[in-house]
C-alpha cells in the first residue's frame, strides 16, 4: 500500500510538473536517439568490417615437382592449425583457366603460351584473419613451396584502416554515451533545482529522505522510460524507412541492419533510460537533502 | 519543552546578530507570545528551534532533544514533534490544500483511512471547507495562511509553533483562530505565537517574551504587547 | 481615477464569482481602504486594476484608460502609473532589496545618476537603510514587505495601490507607513489600500469600501472597519 | 549607457544563477563537442572518399594500325571535353613492361611472349568522376578504339558504397544538428521556466517585453558563446592528441585533420552558439511574456 502511494505521487507528479517532465523526456529520447542510431550503424559497419577482414587470404604457391601426395598431406596439416578455417586446393589446370579467363580479349598471347606454365596452389582463409602474418611465416621455406604470397602491404593497410574506423565508431559512442548521460543528468537536475523549494517544504513538515526521494526517482525513472520507449519507436522507423532501403542498395554487401540487433539495442536503451532517470534525480536530489 | 541556552545567531556574511544570547525556557503546556519589532529576530527564533538553522553558539533542547547534535537523518522526527505555520505558509505548490495538510499525515505513515477523515474535519476548523481542490495559487492568502494552520494542526504535534499567523486575516477569523489555539493548548499542547496582533495578545494574557534587534527585553507572565510607549 | 462598471470576474473552473456586480467611482487624490473578510475578492479588486487579471464582464477605467481594450503592448504604461504592494510582496529573489527598488525605476528609463539618489532615500523612508544589500530572501517578512512598499512609492506613481501592506509589521511601524502614504495622498496621490487592520482604519477615517462575497456591502465616506457586530 | 545596463543585467544574471547558467553552458558546450567531432569526421571522411571517386578512371586500348597523328588527334580531342581531367598515353612498349614487372616470378611466361602483343592506350582521369559511364560510351565505337574499359562493376558499386556513407553522414550531421538544437533550447527554456515568476513580477511593475527580453536573449547568447567555446578547446585538444596520430597511422591515406577545417568548423560552431542561445531564450519567454 505504501509503494502504490509512492508510484501514485510520481505519476501526479510527473503530470503536475508538466513542463518540465517534457523537457526531461525530449532530452531523453533525443540523446537515446542519436545513441542508439549511431551505435546501431555503427555495429552493422563493424560486422561488415569484420566480414571484410574475412576475406584476407594466404595464397600458397606449390613447387611443379612435388609430389601429389605430399601436397595432400601440407594440406591436411594445415587444415589441422587451429588458426585456419578452410584450404582450397587450386590445381595447375585451374590456375590456367583462370588465367585465359583474364586474357580473353587477347588471344594472341594465349595462344602463345607454351604448355602450362602456371603453378598449382592452397588458398588459406583463416579464422582470425590477423593472424595472417604468423601462418605466412610457418609456412615459408617448405620444400614443397615455391612461394607464400599474401598481400602484405594491403592486409597491414586494411587493418590499420579498420582499426582507426572501430577507434573512431568507440570514440563517438563513448562521446554520445557520456553526452547522453550528461545531458539527461542535466535536465532532471534542473527540473528538480526548480522545485528545491518544495524540497525544503517537504523537509521541514518532517518528511524523511528516502519519503521525498522516493516519488522524485521513480518520476526521474519513468521520464527515462517514456524518453527510451519514444527513442526506440522513432529508431524503429528509421529502421524500416532508411537503413533497409540502404541494405537494399547496397546488395552486393553483406551488411544488415538487423532485427536482432535492433531488439539487443532496444532492451539496452530502455536499461538505460530507467538507470540515467534514476541517477538523474538521485544527483540532483542529494544537493537538496542535506540536513 | 524548549530550552534555550546562550543561544546566539549570527548569518553568514552579516556582522549584527539576528539573535544574541538568548535564554530562555518553556514548560510542556505553556503558551507564549513572542512579539518584537520587524526584524527583531522572532522568526530566527523558530527556524531554530524547527532546525531550519543552526545557532552560531548556544544549546537548543526541543521536547528533549538535543538539536545541536542531532543526526541529519533523525531530523524529520524531531520535525514530526513540531506543527509550524510558517509566516510565508510553505505550502507544495504542486499539491491542492488538501494535499498540502494531508502530506503531514502521509510523513507519518497514516493511513488513507485516517487521512480522508481527519482532513476535511480540520478544514472545516479553519473554514475552508469548500476550497480543499484548490491549489495554493488560486486562493487567497488568507486562505493560505489558513491551509497553513490546518496542516501544522492536523497531526496533534506536542509542540505548535505560529510565526505570524494572523498577518492576512480578518479580526474576526483571527479571534477565532486563537480560540482553537488557546482549545489546543488547554489540552496539552505547547503554543508559541509569534506575532504582531496588538490586540490579541492584549486580550489573551499570555506569557509574553518580547525580543528587539536579537535580545530579550522582556519575559513576562500574562504579559501584553507593549510598545506603544 | 478609478472606474468600475458592473464588473464580475469568475475564475476559470469556479463556480462562484470571485467578484460580482461591482460599481466602483474613485476620485483623483482619494484615499480608500477596501476591507472584507479573507477570501472577499479584495486582491482580485487590485488585481483587476494592474490588468494582471481580466474581468468577466463588466468596464474598468484606471487614470483614464479602457483597461479591457488596452493593447498587450501597452499595458505596462498602465502599470508604470500604478504603485502597487503586493500581498505576497513580489520580489525579484535574484536582486537585492536595493536592486528590487532600483528596477521600478530602470524600468521607466531613469538614469543612473537619479537612481543612486532616490533610492537610499526611499529605503530610508522605510526604515531599511542598512538591509539594502541584502537579498529577498536574507530579509524577515516585515523588512520584505517595506522593500516593496518602497518600490511601489519610489517612482511617484499618481495612483497607489497596497494589498494588506502591514500584515507583517509591527504596529508602530504600521502606523509610520500610514502616515507616509497619509502624506503622499495629500501631495495628490489616489490611494487604495486592502486591509485588515482594523486599528488603523478606524485611526485614520478615509472612504471605507466594504466586500462581503465578492459583493460591496458597504461605502462609506470617512468609515470605519466595522464587522465586530 | 542603456545597452550597457542591458549587458550588465546579463552578466549578472549569469552568475547569480549560476546553476542554471552551468547547466546552459554545459549543454551547449556537449551538444556541440558531439556534433563539431561529428562534422569534423564526417567533412575529412568526405574529402577521402572524393579522392577515391578521383581514382575511377577509363581505359580505351587503341588498335595497333591506328595511324600516329590520328591517335595524337583524338588525344587532344579528349582533353579538350569539358568532363575530362587528364589523358595519359600508354605506349606498346610500356603497357608490355608492365605486364613483366607482373609476371616477373614466372620468367618462363615472360619469355614465351612472341613480340609485343599488347595494344597501346588512353588513361581518361575525369573531373567528375560520376561522368564516367558517359564519356565511355561517347569513346566507344571510333574507329581507332578497339575497346573501352572503365570496371563499370566496380565503378558503380563504389558509387553505390560513396552515396551511403555520405548519405549516412549527412542524417547524422542533420540528427545531430536538431538534437543540439532542441537540446539547448529546452535547456535555456526549463532554466527560464524556472524562472517564470520573476519575468512576471517584472512585467507586474511595468517593465516592457522588450526590456525583460533584452537580457535574459544577451544571457542566453553569453552561454551559447561559452558552450560553444568550451566545445571548441575540446575538438582541438581532441584533433591534437587523437585525430593527428590517425591521420599519422593512416599515412598512405590522403587523409587530413586540417587546421584549415578546424576553424572554419570553429567559426561554424560559435555562430550557431550565439544563435541557439538567443533562439532559446526567445522561445522560451514568448510563452511568459504574453499579456
Ligand atoms: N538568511 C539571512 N541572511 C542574513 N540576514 C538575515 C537572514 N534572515 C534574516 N536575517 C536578518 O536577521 C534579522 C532578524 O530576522 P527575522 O526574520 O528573525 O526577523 P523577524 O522578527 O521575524 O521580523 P518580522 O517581524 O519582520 O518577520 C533581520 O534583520 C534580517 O534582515
Ligand atoms: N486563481 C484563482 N483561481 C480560483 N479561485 C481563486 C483564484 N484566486 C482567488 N480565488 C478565489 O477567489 C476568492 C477571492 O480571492 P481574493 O484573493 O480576492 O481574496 P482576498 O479578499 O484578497 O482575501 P485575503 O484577505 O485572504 O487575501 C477566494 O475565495 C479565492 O479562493
Ligand atoms: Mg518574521
Ligand atoms: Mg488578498
Amino acid at each position: 500500500m505504501r509503494i502504490s502511494w509512492f508510484f501514485k505521487e510520481a505519476i501526479i507528479s510527473l503530470k503536475r510538473n508538466w513542463v518540465m517532465s517534457m523537457a526531461a523526456i525530449s532530452t531523453v529520447a533525443l540523446s537515446l536517439l542519436v545513441l542508439g542510431l549511431f551505435a546501431f550503424v555503427a555495429l552493422t559497419l563493424d560486422d561488415l568490417i569484420t566480414s571484410f577482414e574475412r576475406q584476407v587470404e594466404i595464397e600458397v604457391f606449390l613447387k611443379d615437382e612435388a609430389p601429389f601426395q605430399e601436397v595432400q598431406a601440407l594440406q591436411e596439416k594445415i587444415i589441422s592449425w587451429k588458426e585456419v578455417k578452410n584450404v582450397k586446393y587450386v590445381s595447375k589446370e585451374e590456375a590456367l583457366r583462370k588465367f585465359k579467363e583474364k586474357y580473353k580479349d587477347n588471344p594472341e598471347m594465349i595462344e602463345a603460351i607454351p604448355g602450362n606454365p602456371l603453378p598449382a596452389s592452397f588458398q588459406i582463409s583463416l579464422k582470425n584473419p590477423k593472424n595472417v602474418v604468423r601462418v605466412a611465416k610457418r609456412l615459408e621455406g617448405r620444400k614443397e613451396i615455391d612461394e607464400v604470397k599474401y598481400g602484405q602491404q594491403v592486409v597491414e593497410k586494411l587493418f590499420a584502416v579498420t582499426k582507426v574506423v572501430r577507434m573512431i565508431g568507440l570514440l563517438f559512442i563513448l562521446l554520445l554515451g557520456f553526452a547522453s548521460l550528461s545531458l539527461i543528468v542535466i535536465t532532471i537536475r534542473l527540473a528538480i533545482f526548480a522545485r528545491r523549494n518544495e524540497v525544503s517544504i517537504m523537509r521541514l513538515v518532517g518528511a524523511s529522505n528516502w519519503f521525498i526521494r522516493l516519488p522524485f526517482l521513480l518520476e526521474g525513472m519513468g521520464q527515462g522510460l517514456i524518453g527510451a520507449i519514444i527513442a526506440i519507436i522513432l529508431i524503429h522507423f528509421t529502421r524500416v524507412t532508411f537503413f533497409e532501403k540502404i541494405a537494399k542498395s547496397l546488395s552486393f554487401l553483406p551488411i544488415s541492419f538487423g532485427f536482432d540487433l535492433f531488439l539487443k539495442l532496444s532492451a539496452s536503451l530502455i536499461v538505460a533510460g530507467l538507470c540515467i532517470g534514476a541517477l538523474g534525480s538521485s544527483i540532483a536530489l542529494r544537493r537538496f537533502l542535506k540536513v | 519543552m524548549i530550552k534555550m541556552r546562550n543561544v546566539t545567531k549570527y548569518y553568514p556574511n552579516h556582522s549584527e546578530p539576528a539573535l544574541a544570547e538568548i535564554n530562555v525556557d518553556v514548560e510542556k503546556g505553556e503558551f507564549i507570545f513572542l512579539v518584537g519589532p520587524s526584524g527583531s529576530g522572532k522568526t530566527t527564533f523558530i527556524r531554530l528551534l524547527l532546525r531550519e538553522i543552526l545557532p552560531t553558539t548556544g544549546e537548543i533542547y526541543v521536547a528533549g532533544i538535543d538539536v545541536l547534535h542531532l543526526r541529519p537523518w533523525k531530523v524529520p522526527y524531531l520535525r514530526r514533534n513540531i506543527g509550524c505555520v510558517f509566516q510565508d505558509f510553505k505550502l507544495l505548490p504542486n499539491k491542492t490544500a488538501e494535499e498540502n495538510v494531508a502530506f503531514a499525515l502521509e510523513v507519518l505513515g497514516r493511513s488513507q483511512h485516517v487521512i480522508r477523515e481527519q482532513v476535511p474535519e480540520i478544514l472545516k476548523l479553519v473554514g475552508l471547507e469548500s476550497q480543499g481542490h484548490k491549489f495554493p495559487s488560486e486562493l487567497s492568502g488568507g486562505e493560505q495562511q489558513r491551509i497553513s494552520i490546518a496542516r501544522a494542526l492536523v497531526n496533534h504535534p506536542p509542540i505548535l509553533l505560529a510565526d505570524e499567523p494572523t498577518g492576512n486575516l480578518d479580526p474576526a477569523t483571527s479571534l477565532e483562530l486563537m480560540a482553537l489555539f488557546d482549545r489546543i493548548n488547554k489540552m496539552g499542547t505547547t503554543v508559541l505565537v509569534a506575532t504582531h496582533n496588538r490586540e490579541m495578545v492584549d486580550s489573551m494574557r499570555k506569557r509574553v517574551i518580547a525580543l528587539e534587534n536579537g535580545r530579550i527585553v522582556r519575559d513576562q507572565v500574562r504579559g501584553v504587547y507593549g510598545y506603544e510607549d
